[in-house]
Parts: structure tokens; C-alpha cells; sequence
């Protein structure tokens, strides 16, 4: 089983979660992140004083799921929120040992 | 008083202390100075002359609530949009209550009360700039002692400003700063005095006997023809509307929201009371009554409707309802009944949470709502005047409303227009995604989070 | 002024304008037909107009004073308790100032005032709706030239309304909406009206000397009583009380809690100020200074004790401190000496600390302080006057007391009791876990956040 | 009227009603008790009677008015500040106004009003306490018919604890809490009045011709010195100026500080209209225009120049140039020109932003801009005075605002200084990090987050 | 060494931070994040228009831990937190490398 | 690749940024956590009922990045936010499978 990791912008992530919905995806976990990277802030004047804005507001799905469906679910995700700009985020896959559904004490698959 | 009244005074020091805090004439002298020959037998003050001093005192008691009115709208709209628009919208309702109270004494109010018009009851103006009569002529004998030149200036003035502001959160979320600040400025130094001249001014409307006793029309209306015209030039906000379907945008912040009508509300008290133009109990206090029972039954009308269609009532239409019966009252506040002042609020209520849905299923999209409760409610105070008020015909209501709809709409939206094709209207997608604080301002509402 | 004198005048764009902005008789020929016979000698106005206008004009600046208090409960309530529960709150207040005008119309006020008492000084109806008598009856003879009916009615409504609030506060965050609102409303139309007769509507109480100047036992009190009510019934908040100890829960938003306080506080000018049912200068200006200094006193008070007790000084019971002064000095603003408000507010904000944890510790969950702020600090300035005024008897101050406690509790219980068997009274607990606002609303109080 | 009058009446109701409602003479007699000899003539109340009850309403309504600026100050500070010191804020706010108006009644108010100074024109005082004269003295008589003893007190003492929250917002975020009250505490018990009284107490400056109408010196200057003493003896922010450059610490809540803004505003109006010390309606009314014209112009001049400075327009910029104008006409509201008060307010608006960044870059560290609103737009509105005032010397100006430079900063650092070396004036650096909320009162202003 | 991640009910947090302190549990981070899965969000009417509130709030307790602390951990987790209801959550358990603490430099066991 | 987390306490994320980048850390993600640990919270009073704050605010930093990375990675975090105080916080390092860029389509290592 694998943990997907997709840093996306946020105004995506309605398409994302519909994207994901139509290719079976039962779960995910979203949070709102901030980002650092290539896509670099912008400079403000707050009070007369410059300050740069590193920091970029991005949201983080995490995504659990079984391994032979990691390519697919990147490439919808790719899909999905792809704008061709800077900043439109990152995917990372890590490796999961087990899963259990609290509710009913499932593990692994059947908990996904 | 004068020095040599101090040392006669047993109680010095509040003597010394008014004296020196003030420069100006001891108090009854100074009176005496702007009484009516009639009364200046000596130092004992008339009772006409007490009855100025009142009268005028509670019209500047008036203004200083519609003053914060306008803190009112910054709230309302700012809690009912989301955060990342809202130091755009509290920018504009700072910027616009400072353009319409300079541009009013520029030439706002000579153009709305030009006292002779140069087109018969069409269009007059007394020149720029403001000041007032010498003497008498601008104190107790300037409004047959219901209050000074000032007074008068300083409450219009205060309701001037409040067309635009009702513009403001209809284009909320997407409209361009600049833009909007030209638009707001023409319109209230310009469209908003010359069409109120026709009524307030003594112009044809007024002639004809159309009544609007403080605004439904002459002010809510002009501003909700406007905040219509700009929707429809401005589109809605993106993603409100997708695939056929409605996407709610949900206000950020719910305390603001209420804040604000309750603070307008608070603020109506003057916005009505003082548009008796004096300090008459009888007709003040009606008025009070009647406008607070309209807000309280447009509260009562808006939770029926809503809890009806929506299974839960919802806390948003509750708020318009308030503002709904308020704007309803507000044309005839002082001469229907108690009992008609309930119904109008009551089915301002219901009218507001039909327009509500109603405009947003034809897909204009009014992220606060005020074409529903301005314009909508505006429209209906005014015609109730012509329904309740025996001494006034609803067709000559009827009249008043089309008159100011065939002026106002075609004027805000040729004034956009034109902004539109000189710097564009709307930001560009990435700045409205991103929220106009930082795009237009370079700042967040609420920031000093940890990580910047 | 007629037109003739419009013609005449040297300045005619105001008298244009007053003329146009309101079709009423001109300002005097209003005000000659309120005078009393002895006043008619033509068009000088007399000294007596003038005061009846000054009064009437106080009167109504303070029902608008008292108004703002429902933006200050709001508030505080709001930000007292959790965000999960914010929309609901804030539409309990919306409701019930409009719930609390409208029946104060239909029977409040005649139940609260009814002339002549059916069963003496007891119990007295003057029947439903409200109406103003005709010519001077209605205006400066009404209340001998202090103001007219309408001002009368207004400022009275203002008050009625206040005293749901006070409940809303207590048993937020887990009572039902429509339980709520049907309570809210019999309470306020007839429980409120029915007992505030025997003092202000000059029955039994009255009679007997019981002295409440503004309202620290018929309003506070009675609002307190019901509060103590409901919160019985209703029980604590889940996770407040577990395994023997005390959970606090925070107060989501400190900022919104301190405007409400502030608001309250300015409302009260209006609410103690208004009380002398005049603008007689001495009475009024003294009680301002008492009223201030109450709360003044209030509030280093409960900042002592709770800095003592709690080793850092607590934002909230100073805020509630400020209330405790306010409620206690309420009762005897205008008869007790400035030193007496003094130590009265003090002694008031170091009650309600104690008061505070004394209640939660016997797991009486009160969410928001209402029951010490209301119904002990009420209690306390009722018996104050008893105390600190040297014209009034303790032990008639204390029947006072006991007489509201006997009525008030039991009525508030009963209904709720009889609610609680009908609808139930609580939500269900996963709608508490997850908040009134998505289980009663269907909305946040702060939305709009990007995930959906 | 008596209980005769009641049966006479055709309406017994609200004679009944007032009559229980509040146990005082009836309003006529209450009056006569008042009245001058000369207007004892029977039951008919003379106009200057009337007049008397007018002018001292407004006065209070002036007063309520400035109280409410207590939550102008708050809001704004708090909004402006970070969220982790916001109930810090908010306490010290709420402490302050309790300090003031307690210590105002101790000794203050006779400090300031000493009547006979013992130091020529320098110092007096007419010791502790304060207490109305008897009868007319205390009334009508007090101040020529224009307020009563109790009203000049608490109109006196509402200004007083302004000074005082003045230097709050500037040393925010990191000064301990205990040394700060007991700086106000002194501050506002005896240099503020003190030094008020060389010119409202009738003292040297006065005799000098001095001209201050409302406190751009006396007020704002005065607070606007200890606040630069303050914030130099404390040091900047921890993060504010690192490595030689700037770090901005944004405000957390905008809405919050907008809020501050026009209630600010809002009391200005009483702040500045109820200088005039009457109700004198042609000068009160032209004190409404030129403070509020003034504010219009503060505005558009402060965003003008932070739009052209920043590329984008700051609303915090916006926000302090309103208090800008405000602040700069004070002092000559009621003695220059309309056209004069616009152009004092737009100069104010352009120095603040400029001034904001100035101090900004010289490394002195005012979280809200209180140096520059309240100090540098005081001395700059003080100095307007000579300048757009033919009646005032330029020259005497100068020397006021030197005169209270060279007292109150010394003062004010002397206090500082002394407390800094006995308490210490700063919170260590860890609770400096971590927040004074939970450091000082070991609360969040935003609580209820479900992790705690 | 493994991380676990547990993601739960909000208010089941008390219960959770005290079961796993029993167990000798001395460190956790937790997070306010939104869940999307079999338990659908309720649909509620703003303003007269439906929408869905597809995400709900629920919170994410971090855990590292030793590979034999595991097994009880998950045991406690379920205990504290399982309700029956849809929507009790997930744990989710993935592969350490190794942990450092930052204090004092300590790795690995030691560092927990 | 790897997947480092690290705990700080929150004022220092601006000096750890500042670090990473000069050793040519071009992304990394950023969340506000609450902490639960050695570092015990303190004992609070709310209108007199006591309470504990048991959970510290923390920012967490996610950092993906090469394996050979990951060393000289941990020593500068340590050095940058180290204050030797307890709750100074901890690092811990996840193994990766993949990287994707969203933008590109670059995998693993150009996707960095
Ligand atoms: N090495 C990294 N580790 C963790 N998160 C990263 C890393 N690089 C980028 N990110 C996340 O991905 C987001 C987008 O990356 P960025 O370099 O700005 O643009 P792009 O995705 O086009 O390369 C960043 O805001 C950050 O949140
Ligand atoms: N495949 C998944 N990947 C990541 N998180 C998931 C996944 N499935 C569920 N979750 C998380 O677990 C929470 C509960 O799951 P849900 O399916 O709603 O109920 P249950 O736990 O009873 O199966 C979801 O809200 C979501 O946060
Ligand atoms: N076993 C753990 N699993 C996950 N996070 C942990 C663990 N132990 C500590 N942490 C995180 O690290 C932070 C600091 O740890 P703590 O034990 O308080 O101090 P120190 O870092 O000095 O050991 C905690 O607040 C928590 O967020």
C-alpha cells in the first residue's frame, strides 16, 4: 500500500476531488499547507516597510491507497490541477506497512 | 458671561474653566446674536429660541448616526464575503464615506437643493462650494428654527455617501479599485444630488406630490440601480456559478455581519427620526416606532419565509430581513400607521428572501444582497406609501419609482461602461483567486500568522 | 412656516427643501397643537414646548441607547462561547428583539402599564395593540410635558426585549432553537410585563415603597430567575463537568466579548439615563457619574479578586465586572450618593467573581456569567438601595427580591419544564459535539475556508 | 405634577407610570428648584430654563459619546496588534477606562479645574473628592445655564482616560502589564490634569492666549509624549528591526482596527461638539462640519501618498489618516474655516504616512501609530491654529506645544524610568514569543480551538 | 521505527491523549485537518442554493515510535476512539529511517 | 529520496529558512501543529477552573529531497533551531518511492 502526497493550489482542489472520485478514490485527508518554492513570493509594503511573501498557500491531499493504483491516481491528479504555471505543486509517493478502519477493525485493503 | 460676572459667581471654578476652554462668546449672548428681532428683549431667552437649540440638536444627534451607518455597510459586507476580499471592501467604505463628504460640500448639495432650478424642476445648481448665511439668515431663521445652514449641510451630506457605499457590496470580490473609486465618486457628487433635487429639492417630483419621506427611493434605490447596473457589466464571481448550477460563497464572518446590521439599524434611528427635520415628539417618536416595528416584522417575515424553504432558518436572510423592513419604512415612515409600518416590514421580509433567490437563479450574483434590499425593498416602501398613506396616490408612486429607474440605471451603467473600456472593470482570474486584499492592497485582513 | 412665509424669506432653497423633504404641518403650527390652552398665545413658542421637546428628545436618544445594548448582548454571548454555536446565538438575538418589540406592541406594554389593575395592584390588562390618544392627551400632556405616548411606548419595548436576552446567554450552546424562541416569547410578552407591573406600572410593589430605579430586579433579575430556570433543566454542556472536575471552555473570540461589554456599558447611559424619564439636568448628569463609577469600581474589583485568586488577571471578569457594577447600581443610579455607587460597583465586582466559580463548582453550567452578572449583582442592587439610601427600607427592598424570586423562577421553570416534555429542550448530543450552527443552521459562522 | 394632577388626568396610565417608575419631585417643581430667582414666576418654565436642559442633554450625549472612543481605542490597538497579545490589549483598555474615571473623580477633576491656582497660573488644587454645589450652584447657575456640576465632572472625566489609552497602543506587545497601569494610574491621576490646567483650568497658557478647543495638546500631544517616552525606554519588537532592516509585524484582524476607526470617529463627535461646551447650534454644527470635513481629507490625503509611496493603497494608512485629520483639527475646530479644516486634514493625512515611516526607520518601534496620529498631527493641528486662525498667534501656539513637550515627555520618562528600574518594563523574551495573553492572563483571545 | 497516523473524530482527542499516555505514549503532533470519505457530508441551503459539505473536520495525531509499539498502540487508538459510527477514522502505519532530537542530538530510540 | 519532517518550535522557521536555502533546499512545505511531549504545557486558570495546556503550538516543516541530502540536511536544522531547550523539537526522516512535478511531469530527482 502507498501514501500519496499531492501539494496542489488550492483552487483545484474541487476538480481534484471530483477527479479523484471518478476513478474510485474513496478517502482523502486535505489540509491547508503553506509552500516554499521554485514559485517564488511576492515582495509587499506593509506601513512602508518591504517584506517578501515566501510562503505561498497550497493545499496537501494525502491520498491512501493499494499500490497498483498509484500511476493512475497520478496521472488524474496531474490532470486535474495542472495549470502549466510555476507552483502547481508536487506529488510524492511513500510507501504505507498497514492500514486498519477503526470502526470495524479492518486492516489493509479492505480498511482502505 | 464676562470676567466681571466670575468674580460676582460664588462657584469660580466652572466659570474660569468654560471661559477658558472656549473662546467664544458668553452663551446667551452668542444666542442672542442669531435670535429673530422679535425676541431680543434682553437677557432672558425665548422659548423659540430653546426650541431652535433643541430642534438643532437633535439633527446633529441625527447625523452623527447616520454617520456610522457607514461602519454598518463596511461590516455587513465585509462578513458576508470572504476573508480575502475583506481589507478591499473595508478600503472602499473608508475611501467612499471621505469622496462623498468632501464632493457633497464641493457641489453635492447645491446641486440637490439649488433653490431655484435652472430647468424647471429638472435640474438646478447653486454654485460651488459651500457657506453659509450671515447671521439669523443661516441660524434660527435659515429653517424657521429647526436648525442651522451647518446642520442642514452635515446631515445630507452624511446621507450622500451612503448611495455609493450600497454599490459597493454588490461588486464586491471582483471589481477594480480605481474603477470603482471613479464610478463612486460620479455618482455621488453628480447623479446622486441632481435626481434627489427632483423630490428633496423641490423639483418636479416633488410638485407632483410624490413622497418619499427618507430615502426608500431617493437614496436606497438610486443606489440599487447602480449596484445592479454594475453586476451586470462586472459578471459573477468566478465559480459561483458551474455547470448550470449554484456554488454558495459563503460570508467569512457572521459576527461582522450581524454588527453591521444592528449598527445600521442603530444608525436608522437617525437615518428616519432625523428626516422629520426636527425635534417635533409626536412625529419623531411615531417615526420611531414605525420604523423599529418594520425592522422587527421584516426579521419575523425573512425567518418564516427561509425556515420554510430552506428546512433551517438561516441566520443571513434574518439580517436582510432587518435592513428589508427598514428600507420599506423608510419612504413613509412618518405617515402610515403602526399597524401598516408591520405589514410593509413584514412583507419586506418575505419580498427580500424571494429576491434573494429569485436574483441569484437568474445568475446575478450579489454577494451581499443589496439589489434585493435597496433596490427591491426600496421599490416597495415606496409604492406602500401609495397603499397605506391615504393622502398619497400610489400611481404618482408608481411614477416616482420609474423615474428614478429610467435615470439611475442607464446613468451607473454608461458610467461603468466607460470605466469598463477605459481600465477594464473586473481583476484579472489569478488576482480574484487569490483575493483582492493582497492583490489590491498587498496586505492580508488577518495576518501575523507564523509562517508569512 | 406656509408657503407665504416661503416667499417671503430671504433664503428659500432650506425652507424649499424642509418644505419638499416633509409633508407635514410646518415645525410650530405642529407644536401649537400640542399645547396645552394656557400656551396657545400665538406663534412665540413657550418655555413649557421647549422643555417638553428637550424631555421627549432625551427620551428618545435613550431608547436608541437601549437598542445597541441587543448588539451588546449579542456580542458577548458570541464571543463567550464556542465558534460552533456563533451563527445560532447571534440569530437568537435577532430574534428576540424583534419577538420582544412586536409582542410588547400587542400586550406588553398595556400588561406592564395597565391604569387601573383588574386585581389590585396585582394584576391589570388595558388591552391588545397599542394607540396613542388623541392631540395633547398623546403628546405634552401625556406625561406632563416629559414625552409623548409614542416615546413612551418605544422606550419601554426597548426594555422588554432585554430581558429574554439575558437568558439566551445562560443556556447557549445546547438548547433547542424553537424551544428557545417559544420561551423567549411567552417570557417576554407576558411573564416580563405581568410582574414589571407592580412596580412600574404602580402595583402592589409600589405601593408598598420597593424602590427600582432602572431595572436591577424587574429587568436583571427577572431575566436572571429565568436564566437559573433553563440552565437547571437543561443541564451543563457535554465535557463541562467529567469525573469531578471543572473543563473550561474558552470563549472563541475576546475581541467580540469586549465590544459587547463596551456596548452594553454605553447602551446603560441610555437605560439608567432614560430611567429619570426626563432630561432634568441634576437627576440625569448625577446619575451618568453613578453609573460610571459603578462600573468603574465593578471592574477593579473583579480585577483584584480574580488577580488574587487566579494568580493573573482575567480579561473575562473584568468584563463581567463592568456588567456587575452596571446591574447593581442600577436599582438606586439616582437616589444613592456618588461614594455609595462607588462601593456598591465594587462590592458588585468582587460578588460576581466570586459568584463565577462559586456556580461552577456546583456544576450549574453557565456559559457566558449570566446568572451572576443578572440575577445576583440584580439582587444585590436592589438590596443596595436598602442599604445606601437613607429614604428606603432594606426589609421592603429584600420582599422585593423574594417577591420576583417567588414568581419569576417558578414560571420560568414551568414553561421551560412544559417545553422540555412537548419538544425537549436539548439538541441531541452528536448536534452539540458538532455545533448548533451546521445542526440548526446549516451554516458556519466563519466559512469560506478553502476546503469545503 | 401631584397625585391631584393624576385624578385630573384624562390618561392616567403614564402619570401613574412615571410616577412609579421614578420617586423624584415632579419635573416642574424639580426644576423650579433650580431655576434663578428671576424665573420663579409660577408653574410657566422660562427659555432659559429650557435652554439650560437642552445644553446640558447635548453635553451628555457629548459624553456618552467620548466613552464610547474607550472601545474605538481597543478595537484599534487590538486589531493592529498580533493575536497572541490581544487580550492584553483588550484588558489594559478595560482597566484603563475603570483607573481614569475613578482616580478623575479622586483628584483629577480638581486638579485640572483647581478654580485658584496656589502656583500662580502653574499649579492648585481643590482637593480630593468632588461634590456638586448645593442647589442652583450645582445646576443651572453652575456654568451659566450651560451644564450642571455632575455633567462638567463626567464630561471632564471621559477625556481623561483618553490620554492614557493613547500610549497604550504604542508600547503593545511587550510591556508588562503591571508597570503599565501603574504608569497610567500615575500619568492620568496627575500630569494629565495637571498640566490641562494651564489652559482649561484658566492657567498661564491661557492667560497667554493660548488656544487648544478640544486637546490636540492637551489630550493627544499630552498622550502622544509619553507614548515616544515609553516606547524609547522599552525598545522595539523582538524581530521588528533585524540585520539593519525592517520586518513588518502585520496587525491580525483588520476589520477589527476599521471598527476602532469610526468609533473613533463616531466620538469625535462629542469629543469635538462637546467642546463647544453649549449646544449652541451655529457653532456646534460648524464644529461637525470642519471635524468631520477634516477627517473626509485625512483620508484621501493619507491614501494619495501611501498609494504613490507603496504602489498599492494601505488601508491601515487610510485608517490613520482619518485620525489624522481628526487628531490636527482639534484644536481650532470651531475657529478656522471650512476650507481651512480640509486643508489641515489632508496636511495631516500626508504627515502621518510620512511620519509613520520616518519613526519606523529610526528604529522606534509604535506597533498602532500612536506617535504619529496622537503627537506629530497634535502639535501639527495645534500649530494649524496660528496659521488658519487670524484671532491666534502662531507664536503663542508654539510655545504650548513646547510648554507641554518639555513637561509631559520628561514626566512621562521620569515615571518610565523609575518603574523600569524597580518592576522592569518588559516581559522576558520567551513570553515575549510566546504571547502576553497567555504570559500575563493565561488566556487566548481566540480560544476553543479543539486542541487545547 | 514506524510513524503512525491516526486520523480521528475531534472530540475523541481527550480520550485518545489520555489512553496513549497510560501506555507510556510521550509524544505526539496533532493537526486539525478535513476528512472525505464513506461518511458524506450533509447538504445544507445558503442562501436558498445547495451545496454538499463534502469535507469534514476531523483531527491527525502523528505517533513515531519503536516497531514493537505498534501493535498496542493501534489496540489503544481503536479503543479510545472507535464510536461504531461511520467516520471513526483511519491509522495508517508507514517505515521510519530514523529520528533525531533536535535538543539534545540523540537519534533513533533514543530520540523519541 | 527521502522525506524529512521536522518539528520546530515556530519562531524559528524564519532562521531555518534562511539555513536551508543556503545549502540549496529549493522547496519545502510548512504547517502550524500542536505538540504533545517532554515539554510539558502549562497549568491554566479560566474563570477559576484550572486546566492544562497540554498541547504546544509547533510548526512542522516537510522537506523531500535526495538520499545523499539527508545528513548535511539534519545538521543544519539542528544547528538553525537548536536552543537546547526542551521542546526544541524532532526530526524525523521518511523514506520516499517517487516524485512527481506536477507542472512538467519530471519525476524523482529533476522533480525535486
Ligand atoms: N523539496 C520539497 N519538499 C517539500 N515540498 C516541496 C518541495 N519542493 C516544492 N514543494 C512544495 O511544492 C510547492 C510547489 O513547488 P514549486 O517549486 O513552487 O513549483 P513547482 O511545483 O512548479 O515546481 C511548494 O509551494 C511546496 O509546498
Ligand atoms: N484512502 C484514504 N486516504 C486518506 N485518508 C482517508 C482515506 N479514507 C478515509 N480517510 C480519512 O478517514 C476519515 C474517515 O473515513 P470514512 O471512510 O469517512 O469512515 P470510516 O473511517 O468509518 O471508514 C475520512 O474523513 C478521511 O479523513
Ligand atoms: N513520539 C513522537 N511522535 C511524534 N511527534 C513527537 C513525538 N515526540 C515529540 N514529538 C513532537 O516534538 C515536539 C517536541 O518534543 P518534546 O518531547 O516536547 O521536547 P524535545 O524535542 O526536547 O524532546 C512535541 O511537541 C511533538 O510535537
Amino acid at each position: 500500500m502507498k501514501k500519496i502526497e499531492a501539494i496542489i493550489k488550492p483552487f483545484k482542489l474541487d476538480t481534484l476531488k471530483e477527479a479523484l472520485q471518478t476513478i474510485g478514490v474513496t478517502g482523502m485527508t486535505v489540509s491547508e499547507i503553506k509552500g516554499f518554492g521554485r514559485q517564488k513570493g511576492h515582495t509587499e509594503i506593509y506601513r512602508g516597510a518591504e517584506y517578501r511573501v515566501d510562503f505561498i498557500p497550497k493545499v496537501k491531499v494525502e491520498l491512501v491507497l493499494n499500490s497498483n493504483m498509484v500511476e493512475q491516481t497520478i496521472a488524474t491528479i496531474m490532470e486535474a490541477t495542472r495549470t502549466g504555471k510555476i507552483g502547481d505543486g508536487k506529488i510524492f509517493v511513500l510507501p504505507v506497512d498497514s492500514i486498519t478502519r477503526i470502526r470495524t477493525g479492518e486492516t489493509d485493503e479492505e480498511a482502505i | 458671561m464676562n470676567t466681571a460676572d466670575i468674580n460676582l459667581s460664588n462657584k469660580e471654578l466652572p466659570m474660569k474653566k468654560s471661559m477658558a476652554r472656549k473662546a467664544v462668546l458668553p452663551l446667551l449672548t452668542a444666542l442672542l446674536a442669531v435670535l429673530p428681532a422679535t425676541a431680543m428683549a434682553g437677557e432672558e431667552v425665548s422659548g423659540s429660541v430653546a426650541m431652535y437649540v433643541v430642534n438643532n440638536t437633535w439633527m446633529l444627534v441625527a447625523t452623527l448616526l447616520v454617520f456610522i451607518m457607514h461602519l454598518g455597510f463596511a461590516s455587513l459586507e465585509a462578513g458576508m464575503t470572504q476573508a480575502k476580499n475583506t481589507v478591499n471592501i473595508l478600503f472602499k467604505n473608508t475611501a467612499i464615506i471621505a469622496i462623498g463628504l468632501l464632493t457633497y460640500a464641493m457641489m453635492g448639495f447645491n446641486l440637490m437643493y439649488p433653490g431655484d432650478f435652472s430647468i424647471a424642476g429638472f435640474f438646478g445648481f447653486a454654485g460651488f462650494g459651500i457657506a453659509a448665511p450671515d447671521g439669523v439668515a443661516g441660524g434660527i431663521a435659515y429653517a424657521d428654527g429647526a436648525y442651522s445652514y451647518w446642520t442642514d449641510f452635515i446631515f445630507q451630506a452624511m446621507f450622500a455617501a451612503t448611495a455609493a457605499t450600497i454599490v459597493s457590496g454588490a461588486v464586491a470580490e471582483r471589481i477594480k479599485l480605481h474603477s470603482f473609486l471613479i464610478f463612486s465618486t460620479i455618482y455621488v457628487a453628480i447623479i446622486y444630488p441632481w435626481v434627489g433635487s427632483w423630490k428633496w429639492g423641490g423639483g418636479w417630483l416633488d410638485a407632483k406630490g410624490f413622497y418619499d419621506f427618507a430615502g426608500s427611493t431617493l437614496v436606497h434605490s438610486v443606489g440599487g440601480w447602480a449596484a445592479l447596473a454594475g453586476v451586470m457589466l462586472l459578471g459573477p464571481r468566478l465559480g459561483k456559478y458551474v455547470g448550470g448550477g449554484i456554488k454558495p460563497i459563503m460570508g467569512h464572518n457572521m459576527p461582522l455581519a450581524t454588527i453591521g446590521v444592528f449598527l445600521l439599524w442603530f444608525g436608522w434611528f437617525g437615518f428616519n427620526g432625523g428626516s422629520v427635520l426636527s425635534a417635533e415628539p409626536g412625529l419623531v417618536s411615531l417615526v420611531f416606532v414605525t420604523t423599529c416595528l418594520a425592522a422587527a416584522a421584516g426579521i419575523v417575515g425573512a425567518i418564516l419565509l427561509s425556515w420554510v424553504l430552506q428546512k433551517k432558518p438561516d441566520l443571513t436572510m434574518a439580517l436582510n430581513g432587518a435592513l428589508a423592513g427598514l428600507v420599506g419604512i423608510t419612504a413613509g415612515a412618518d405617515v402610515v400607521s403602526v399597524m401598516g409600518s408591520v405589514v410593509i416590514g413584514f412583507i419586506a421580509g418575505l419580498i427580500v428572501v424571494a429576491s434573494v433567490m429569485i436574483i441569484d437563479r437568474v445568475k446575478i450574483d450579489d454577494p451581499v444582497g443589496a439589489i434585493s434590499v435597496h433596490l427591491i425593498c426600496g421599490i416597495w416602501g415606496t409604492l406602500a406609501v401609495g397603499i397605506f398613506s391615504a393622502d398619497h396616490s400610489f400611481l404618482i408612486q408608481l411614477l416616482g419609482v420609474a423615474a428614478y429607474g429610467a435615470v439611475c440605471f442607464p446613468a451607473a451603467f454608461g458610467i461603468f461602461f466607460v470605466l469598463k473600456s477605459i481600465f477594464g472593470l473586473r481583476v484579472d482570474e489569478e488576482e480574484e483567486l487569490q483575493g483582492l486584499d493582497v492583490g489590491e492592497h498587498g496586505m492580508e485582513a488577518y495576518g501575523g500568522f507564523v509562517i508569512k
